[in-house]
């Protein structure tokens, strides 16, 4: 079993998460204001009065054979919208 | 000059509550207000200064100067993006000269709620129309500003990249028009027409929370934005000087092309003085959000940094009274 | 029915920005208010409902026609869950019959807040201690819902799971009278009367906030009701034709029923009004809150959604309106 | 040492939290207002004003010898009330 | 003593709140304020009473009363902890007993603000200069407390912690005078001052958001403390009986101490208790998160829980109307 | 690849993002508003009001190298004022 941690903005959480409800993940978890630093410099919370919102962290745990699907699926909002991800193993409680 | 004018701006509550922000920030206190309590605020402002504005539109009717003002705000909110992104193509990329040029055609709510309180201790009347001109300059320059970017980077590139190809009409407009601050500041304008004109006995009940409520509150917001305007402004030395020094003479050009247009179009002082207002803020609500979604490429740092950290600070604490002088000199009383 | 009273209640504040809510997700804005934002308003609503309801109830005193109303408040809190549960177990499992009975057997403090509102513009007076009613209307459903639940599923199963073997008496009593809103409502209800019946100086310090704000708070977390329902709305789907039938009947069966008792008890004009609307309300508050825990087996996408989606938008647009005109018609002026 | 992720409602938190102490961990950490979805479908935080709440993230870092005391503890609540755990492998920093 | 003194204190809605916080934790209600809204109505009490505090200071002008005052009040501030502390070490470690030190030579705004309420109540006059001698006692106590913490720790052992090796100047001042809440505090204090000596038509609009809201945001925020005090109740049985006696008892000989000097320089009754109770109250605002970063050996649950869970609703319930019964008896009305 | 979990004081977050920036990390993210119990005995929210904060969690994704010089940049920091940190493998989505 794979766990998949995604570190993105706050509003491509709904794109994202309904495609990895689309690659067939059983669930996912999501923590928004998360704020951070990354390729696109510095994010914080303070102009989320604007609308602007800081990041969200998404987390799937999965069978390996869906990591393909999601990666597939999320890359291309990563590249247009900045975002990472990682991955490591993980098993049931 | 007329000095006075800024020491009666410098010595308001707001403004001095706003300074309150700067100075924590400059001295290292940790004193925030932390999220999602200034969006609390936001709204609120939002909701009571469009719900006073429908009031008093509702009371003056849509008259021929109304539908005027209204047609010339919408007319700067075009032609303001346009020829910002002209000037700032010169030194910047099209995609970060976009996004700033959307943010300077689009206007600064709170900007404009302080103009009104400085008119208001001034003992100088206005009339209510001018909120819808305010929340009929959003949208535009937003659509522009993404026509721009694509124009821009496709005459620059062979526009193979997934964001040049094809404008995705769709999701401009919604940024554009259904922007949650957009949303909320058009609905409560018609709410409080529509109340106003069809079931007046309510006005009174939301008095208190529209109107007495509102002094207070928007000091309480605009420490907030003492406090990220600061922050903002030591992001700006990565902005260089080209950016600091648009963000600085932009809003007086646009400030007097304002006036220009006031005057051509009879507006009486106090209108005046929100059409200068209007035309020499820049967007630091609805814009980052839309950018950040429909020009993703552009670095919101620095849009954000301009109309934040300089621009808004300079119109609030400057600006105000200057065009107030220049209003007083220029326009007549009616 | 006068068409006037529906009109009436459509152009109130309170009501269009539920509709700006609504509508705001309709047309896919991103409008929103975040957690915890709407708990302050819901906190401050129950605060200041318990608190004028104390006052008006000190100023009353705790008569006869007191006891009896709030005797039949209790009663149909009793009934309703009852005969609710029987008619949906025809077609749900017993879980979420139960679940959906305890909604539908308690009420809805902004339902009755807002029949308030539409009293006070009518200029229909009503009594204070209906606020008691409400009070201990939220409690009782929810104890009869476990019940049920427990009573249900043990006939129909061999009772073997951990959850049927013995209802835990202390954590459903806990949950139905501890609950965080119905301890902040009947404290506050508490405090109101203390504070009118031995230091009525208070009173006056407390009217800015209780009083005065109250209105214009209520219109703001109407926009967030509006943008909830219209979310569970969309849910509705799944929830099939006979839950949908379900949250839109019997809001009127249960307005009926609570239109027959008021007159059997002589209730004034805007007191039946107030009694229909506790009766034919569903909570969302109180209720999904104590079910999670107490009966976790029932879905609350299913009764959150049918009470929020449906009835709370239908008593609020139409059965207010429709109730007065009811209560015109059949409730004599005293 | 292992690493446990659990995530269930907001509301079970203080009784999961008894028995991770009562399990021996040497601590643990809470996050709220986590939204997401899983098997009972999708949980948001806008039933948040009613008292409902979201979900909680749980993480305890803990010897190999705790896990089984923490997984006999948090089993009959998520049986009971949903919720869903993940281990995985870590050491001290 | 006058017992209707109490009884008029506990019949009050902020204390009634209070008291519905309290009962909530005990009987077991899932009753909570989410962070951050606690967070708003501190801020919102800060910006208040300091603005008030300005305001009125402004009108009393800065004459030798007021400086004598002033000066009483830091002074005060320095002995209470050093004394405090002398105390303390014969029982604690010198970190906890610098930090319980600090904590009880500062001041807690909140039973402050709950003191002028009774005044008020009892139209007994009081000086808006007493809200600068709040505003000054919160920092040098904190000062004096990292200095105990370090003058006790490097004469006990050799000194060779990271924490020990040089007082870090820098961040002690940063953490006593530019901690958000103090900053705040003697912001508000200025910008209220400022305003009612350069532009006084600001006032009246200020009004409805610092005074008329007050008294309700007041009950609010006492309803949170409530439940925060009662939680930290449950902690005090680690602390052991010698803190728990020195959080009761304390109040009573600061408040006496107080009184001797309010009597000493002359002031009126209503100044005479607010002198008192800032002697007797102790700090959980500014002090906690001040010592946790200067000296965080100490363990934050002894001071704070001896602060808010005792000091705090001891102070509130019954020292205030007791120490009044003091005033009334040794302070001649002037 | 490592993974680097941080718990520690609201306050002190910002110093230890200065030493991860530092030690040349990529990027990290922060979450605050985390609860948890560890030997400084149980944090809540309560406090909130009073700018005492809770907790913070910081997760780092790096490369190897990297680690060693985060782990001495915060060593002090959570022996001054506590704080616990755990690593564990992980890479690229
Ligand atoms: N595979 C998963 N990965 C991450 N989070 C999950 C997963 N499954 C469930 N969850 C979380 O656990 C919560 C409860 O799950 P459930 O009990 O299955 O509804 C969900 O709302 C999610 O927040
Ligand atoms: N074993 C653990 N697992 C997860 N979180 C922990 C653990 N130990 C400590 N923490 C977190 O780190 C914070 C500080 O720990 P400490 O310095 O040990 O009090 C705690 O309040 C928890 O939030
Ligand atoms: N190496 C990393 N470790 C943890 N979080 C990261 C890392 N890199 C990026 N992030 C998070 O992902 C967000 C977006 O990253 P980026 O698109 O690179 O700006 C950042 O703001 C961080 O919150
Ligand atoms: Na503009
Ligand atoms: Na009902
Ligand atoms: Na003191």
């Amino acid at each position: 079993m794979k766990r998949i941690d995604l570190f993105l903005t706050d509003r491509e959480v709904a794109k994202v998460c309904k495609a990895i409800r689309k690659a067939g993940a059983p669930g996912y978890s999501v923590m928004r204001h998360v704020t951070g630093m990354g390729m696109a410099g510095e994010i914080s919370e303070a102009m989320d009065f604007s609308g602007l919102g800081a990041n969200a962290h998404v987390i799937v745990f999965c069978e390996a054979a869906v990591v393909e699907a999601i990666r597939s699926a999320v890359r291309p909002l990563f590249d247009l919208y900045g975002g990472v991800g990682f991955i490591s193993n993980a098993e049931e409680l | 000059m007329d000095s006075s004018l800024v020491l009666q701006n410098l010595v308001s509550a707001p403004i001095l509550f706003f300074f309150l922000g700067i100075i924590g920030v400059l001295v290292g206190s940790d004193l925030e207000i932390p999220a999602p309590l200034p969006k609390l605020f936001s709204l609120y402002l939002l909701l009571a200064i469009g719900f006073k504005g429908g009031l008093e539109l509702a009371h003056s009717g849509l008259g021929a100067q109304v539908l005027i003002t209204i047609g010339a705000a919408v007319l700067m909110s075009l032609l303001v993006p346009i020829s910002s992104y002209l000037f700032l193509r010169t030194r910047i990329d099209s995609y970060n000269a976009a996004a700033m040029a959307a943010s300077y055609g689009s206007i600064s709510a709170v900007t404009f709620i302080t103009a009104q309180s400085f008119l208001n201790v001034l003992h100088v009347s206005f009339d209510g129309f001018m909120v819808a001109a305010l929340a009929l300059m959003e949208s535009p320059a937003i659509v522009v500003g993404v026509l721009l970017a694509k124009l821009g980077s496709s005459s620059s590139r062979s526009g193979a990249s997934p964001a040049a190809t094809g404008l995705p009409w769709r999701e401009v407009l919604q940024e554009a028009f259904l922007n949650g601050s957009v949303f909320l500041l058009i609905g409560s304008l018609v709410i409080g027409y529509l109340v106003t004109s069809f079931s007046p006995a309510g006005l009174e009940k939301m008095d208190p929370f529209t109107e007495k409520l509102f002094y207070g509150a928007l000091c309480f917001f605009l420490l907030d934005m003492g406090i990220v305007a600061a922050q903002r402004l030591q992001d700006l030395r990565r902005a260089g000087a080209f950016l600091i020094g648009f963000a600085l003479v932009a809003p007086l050009l646009h400030a007097l092309l304002g006036l220009g247009i006031a005057r051509l179009i009879g507006l009486n002082q106090g209108d005046s003085l929100l059409f200068m207002v209007l035309c020499a803020s820049a967007s630091y609500i609805a814009v980052p959000a839309a950018m950040r979604m429909t020009v993703p490429q552009a670095n919101p740092s620095l849009y954000i940094s301009a109309a934040l950290g300089l621009t808004f600070p300079f119109n609030v604490v400057v600006g105000i009274p200057l065009y107030m002088a220049l209003v007083q000199r220029f326009v007549p009383v009616l």
